[in-house]
């Protein structure tokens, strides 16, 4: 079945079996199935409802489920994250959406000093179920303020889940995931993977398990390990030098932050003695640092070579189209890593 | 509003209760068996017992980290307030919270917070709860004088006023935020004004007058439930200890500035009206010490209550079956978390 | 306030290079020669143009995103303008900052700010710089109607007024933040009112009408000078097109709504004023082709300036003399850092 | 000369010579040798004047430099770090305290969206040379949203500098630098070692370069990377060490996190061979995270063990003493971990 269909929904009663579909409408359809399961479940933020969402993800679902479960907030993210925890508290289960990461910067306190403390600070006495959507990346001359990725900060938080879903099937099965979970859980989106199409089953009882990586391509010479676009590029990389030189590189693509598997990550790069770690933000005190630390600890004598790691240059990004492209860890840049990790 | 003599009565008793706990807190925090910031209220009692009398059973209160008197009017038990604050396992947050956070669902009372206007947005969304869940109560939030210049005031009745959520906002005017006069903090001074830019409806009154407390929050509360209208209620009051027990409370105002307060003291206040509505001073004196009796078997019960298990340092941080999302997260990971955290079960 | 005829037709010109400007930047952006996002003030040039006009030469100016109108009003070059949208060396912030991110520091631009009332504390902070070095200007603050509901307005305004501070909120009042109508996102309408929370002034103007808008921010920005005192001016407009060019803007409003506001036109008000007169109709219409053919050149001069220089990657992101603060910092590095960033140099 | 005539202040005019004063003590003596220096320097922040600081920093200040120059501010975060960008913008040098870190969470987007872009993101063409000084830290019972340590947060981003002085001196050193920075820079105090002694030079023109680590104490048989607070612990456990077993730790005092003197790290590891890295905060994605993933690839032959790290247990810290106490990086969590990592 096309995308196109799955679109227009037709999908969403299916059983089983899967569909092609954008990144974009799995996370619908995850929206969609789960507003349908559980009347607790509702959406809110800036632009979900009339505009049909800033990047369409939530497009139709104000003429589904009215404006009750589809609530278009004012521009007020401290104030309606904060409304979220609150619901949530109450057993709700708000799904937030942050029209980009970057704009969780004016609601920090209500996740990190609220949300994530609510399960132990009141030892246990109150649950705090809700989720934040939110796209990070950078790719389209958004400049400085708009092209960040601040994951790492939030699964720095204990309290906190934190998923990154790399294709359309773990869109829709770690959002499932996410709004089906007790505890308060951010899915980070990405903006230039919201178009990128994959299959996606269609059985509404379908979901990823949070704390769980996947093995995206085996290989036996060296270990990518991403997380979200990163992993596109990366298996773009993989496919590339296998091509272009022979080479077999596996690609773990970790899908969520914290909790982390890092067995998985382990036992990849025990097979491989070399890593190199990608993410589409900051390296440096970002979410490779802490995929490094763990590698040199947990595989330390399967090591042939130090951990290396890609992301973006560490400048605010500039608007100019040739500086983002030079300073975005394209996939020039991740192929010189891995040979370079190889040589 | 005029307040029936045995309810009355009973009110006194709370707010003698209050201000009794809140002095034997300093004491035991004093001696060490109570630790880091304690925010007391003593002289904002009759503020705190007049409103939350006029809460009904299953209204929900949120309020800052100044938390112990309206724990207590809302009928958490003494005993489990004390021994949060000592910290043990029997605390109504189980020695989790201590004295910023105290917290009792079964009350309808969801904490106790330390961020400065951080329980606004949270009290907004209590009430979107109660909307969606088709409930009829309403929410009472409370916040200072020097929260009202936090972002998160104005984000929060912005959302409260437009999505007509039945939360009243209880301003509680102490005079200052710390140090700092609200002359000095707010470009207005009569914050009550502050809901006009919402659209709703703010009342400004003595807190220090139980029934005036008392009789504005039953109406603001009645608005909201019956018309989800959120409103702001400001309470004239005054904080006779420093901002917390560690300061001493006088580098911004005088001795005197605290003795001409406490000549109206709320509590002489309302011990005056039950006299003379008849009630003879042994009755009153009876109810004093009633509460200091009660105190003290708090202290005691607090003490009697064993420290929290080390094993379950990590309980509660996650819901139940949160520990098999986990396991695979150990190798490599920092020295001792393993056993330190994940050993004894995050979801417990 | 009547404006001066000869002072008219200047401003008119200025409005009109705005429409054409915006109209070439939407073409040149669905022809991929600018990027990001690009959000055009096709409809708002009488408050932008007569307001911008009240600031004397030293007076300072901050903006959000929308700021292409309010960078050319204030007299920044129009060819750096189109540079810095095409992303070139020669743009006013260098290539480096884009549509959202234009500045001009000789013109007293300080920007074009992208995080939706980020530019307000900015804002106010520039107001206590100009205080504290005892300088008599004053600020002019942009921001829209959807940024009125952002915490930081409220915060800002307060401190701005506790401190006296000269900053003038210019909030415009387009009707809609996105695909959201006024009424659906403040909880009160008439947005000036929201002055009187911090005891200040606020007005409410036509913004479409140029004298007005220059009478009011002139009168409000004097008595910032004079007084110190910071005020609110809401400035009634539309917008013509999408929020940005990205947004066909038909979503939340309808063809006819835009077509009834287009029928009262800014330009074609002005134009009326500056015939009643006496001005001709050719005179207007070489006013007209003058304003092409500036922004033709600006897109020709836009074109001829050379792309930034990979090597100064980092230029500006640190002040000169930070170099040999990070040289330490090489060994481990991420993949390519030092090549990359380090490099060309940190303090150019 | 003794601590309490330096907090009379009687040594801000010496031009030689040092005394033992605390931390606290150091950071006024700082403020008081800039503001005096420069007129442009000015103090920001709740209860700096009229409340002498709520950490008594500022004490006396307010008498000293007036109204104008030592701001009391409304509880408004994000407002008055904002006015303190905007200031700088036009040239002044302003000091924002903030009460502690947990409080900058409200703050985050002037911080990181606004401060730290200004540089790159107008092309060269404004500056922003601000400070904003905050405690990180925990140990009193101050509970969950009272106990943090975000400056990895602000280490991660490009366009700030971070500084975490650990002694005395260096906060004087440090903060003097900060404010004749012309950057943003943020500088990490720490709630327990405000009452720290130590050695101050009185020379007013000392600084403490920015960008320098410090080797506090040299050592052969292995090297702990601390900073802050850390350090104290750390120094403590080495002292101990060698008088229990006659171990020689050296301990690196980063003082700097971004800019990260990586080169002094290394050339300590190889030395030793062997590192344990202490935050105060969370290790995972925390400051800790990325000095091992700069020292496994700086020193990858140089290492017998793996980098290990201790910090604070990733809970949000409860209340109960015994909880907190058990959480903590304390002296003896440290000495195990460096015993382990000699093992
Ligand atoms: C965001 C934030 N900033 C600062 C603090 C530190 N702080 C705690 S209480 C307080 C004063 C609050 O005063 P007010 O709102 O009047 O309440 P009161 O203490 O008088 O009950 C401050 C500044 C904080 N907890 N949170
Ligand atoms: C904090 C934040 N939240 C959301 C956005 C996304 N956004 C950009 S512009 C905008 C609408 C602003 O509307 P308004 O203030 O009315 O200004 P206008 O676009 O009408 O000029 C939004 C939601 C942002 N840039 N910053
Ligand atoms: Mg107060
Ligand atoms: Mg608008």
């Amino acid at each position: 079945m096309s995308a196109a269909t799955a679109e227009t929904g037709d999908v969403a009663g299916a059983q089983s079996g899967s569909a092609v579909m954008t990144y974009r409408e799995a996370l619908r359809l995850a929206l969609r199935e789960e507003m349908a399961r559980d009347e607790r479940v509702f959406l809110m933020g800036e632009e979900v409802g009339v505009f049909d969402g800033s990047y369409k993800v939530s497009a139709g679902l104000l003429e589904e489920f009215g404006p009750d479960r589809v609530r278009d907030t004012p521009i007020s993210e401290e104030g309606f994250v904060g409304a979220g925890v609150g619901a949530a508290m109450l057993g709700e289960r708000p799904v937030v959406e942050i029209m980009t990461i970057n704009f969780l910067l004016v609601a920090m306190d209500q996740v990190v000093n609220h949300a994530a403390k609510i399960g132990a600070m009141f030892g246990g006495e109150v649950r705090c179920p809700m989720v934040i959507r939110t796209p990070n990346g950078a790719g389209n001359q958004l400049t400085a303020q708009h092209s960040q990725s601040f994951e790492g900060w939030f699964a720095h938080t204990p309290g906190l889940k934190v998923v990154a879903p790399a294709t359309p099937a773990d869109a829709k099965g770690l959002l499932k995931a996410a709004i089906r979970d007790d505890d308060p859980v951010l899915v980070i989106e990405n903006l230039p993977i919201y178009k990128e199409k994959g299959e996606v089953p269609l059985d509404p009882d379908f979901v990823t398990p949070i704390g769980l990586a996947n093995v995206a391509r085996e290989g036996s010479d060296l270990t990518i390990v991403s997380h979200s676009f990163a992993t596109v590029r990366a298996l773009h990389v993989a496919e590339k030098l296998k091509q272009e030189q022979g080479l077999d590189v596996e690609v773990v693509d970790l899908r969520s932050l914290r909790p982390l598997d890092v067995e998985t990550v382990a036992a990849s790069v025990a097979k491989t003695n070399r890593v190199v770690c990608v993410e589409e933000g900051w390296p440096t005190y970002g979410v490779t640092a802490e995929i490094a630390a763990r590698i040199q600890k947990a595989c330390f004598d399967d090591l042939d070579a130090p951990v290396e790691r890609v992301g973006m240059a560490e400048v605010p990004l500039p608007y100019a189209k040739n500086l983002e492209l030079a300073a975005m860890p394209n996939e020039d840049r991740i192929a010189a890593a891995v040979l370079a990790t190889l040589a | 509003m005029a307040i029936e003599i045995d309810t009355l009565r009973d009110l006194y008793e709370q707010m003698v209760l209050i201000r009794v706990f809140e002095t034997e807190s300093e004491r035991q925090y004093k001696a060490a068996r109570i630790g880091g910031y304690c925010h007391l209220s003593s002289g904002q009692e009759a503020a705190t017992v007049g409103v939350v009398h006029a809460l009904e059973a299953d209204d929900l209160l949120v309020t800052g980290y100044r938390c112990h008197g309206f724990a207590l009017a809302r009928g958490v038990d003494p005993d489990a307030v004390m021994a949060e604050l000592f910290g043990r396992r029997d605390g109504c947050s189980h020695g989790r919270g201590g004295s910023m956070h105290l917290l009792d669902v079964s009350r309808g009372f969801y904490g106790g917070w330390g961020i400065v206007a951080g329980q606004l947005p949270v009290a907004t969304g209590l009430a979107l709860g109660l909307v969606r869940q088709g409930k009829p109560q309403a929410v009472l939030c409370e916040l200072g004088d020097g929260a009202i210049n936090m972002g998160a005031w104005h984000e929060s009745l912005n959302l409260a006023a437009v999505w007509d959520l039945p939360v009243v906002f209880m301003v509680v005017n102490n005079g200052f935020g710390m140090g700092t006069a609200v002359d000095r903090a707010s470009a207005i001074e009569e914050l009550y004004k502050r809901a006009d830019s919402y659209g709703i409806r703010g009342e400004r009154i003595d807190g220090d007058d139980i029934e005036a407390s008392y009789g504005a929050a039953a109406e603001l509360l009645a608005e909201a439930r019956d018309q989800r209208r959120p409103s702001v209620l400001e309470v004239m009051t005054y904080r006779y200890r420093g901002h917390s027990v560690a300061d001493a409370g006088l580098a911004y105002r005088t001795k005197d500035d605290v003795a001409r307060h406490m000549e109206h003291d709320p509590l002489l206040r309302v011990r005056a009206l039950l006299r003379d509505a008849g009630i003879s001073e042994t009755e009153l004196d009876e109810v004093d010490a009633r509460a200091d009796a009660r105190v003290a078997g708090a202290v005691a019960a607090a003490d009697a209550s064993p420290l929290p298990d080390v094993d379950g340092l990590a309980a509660g941080m996650y819901a139940a079956g949160s520990d098999v999302q986990f396991e695979r997260m150990m190798p490599g990971s920092p020295f001792g978390e393993e056993e330190l955290v994940f050993a004894g079960g995050l979801g417990t």
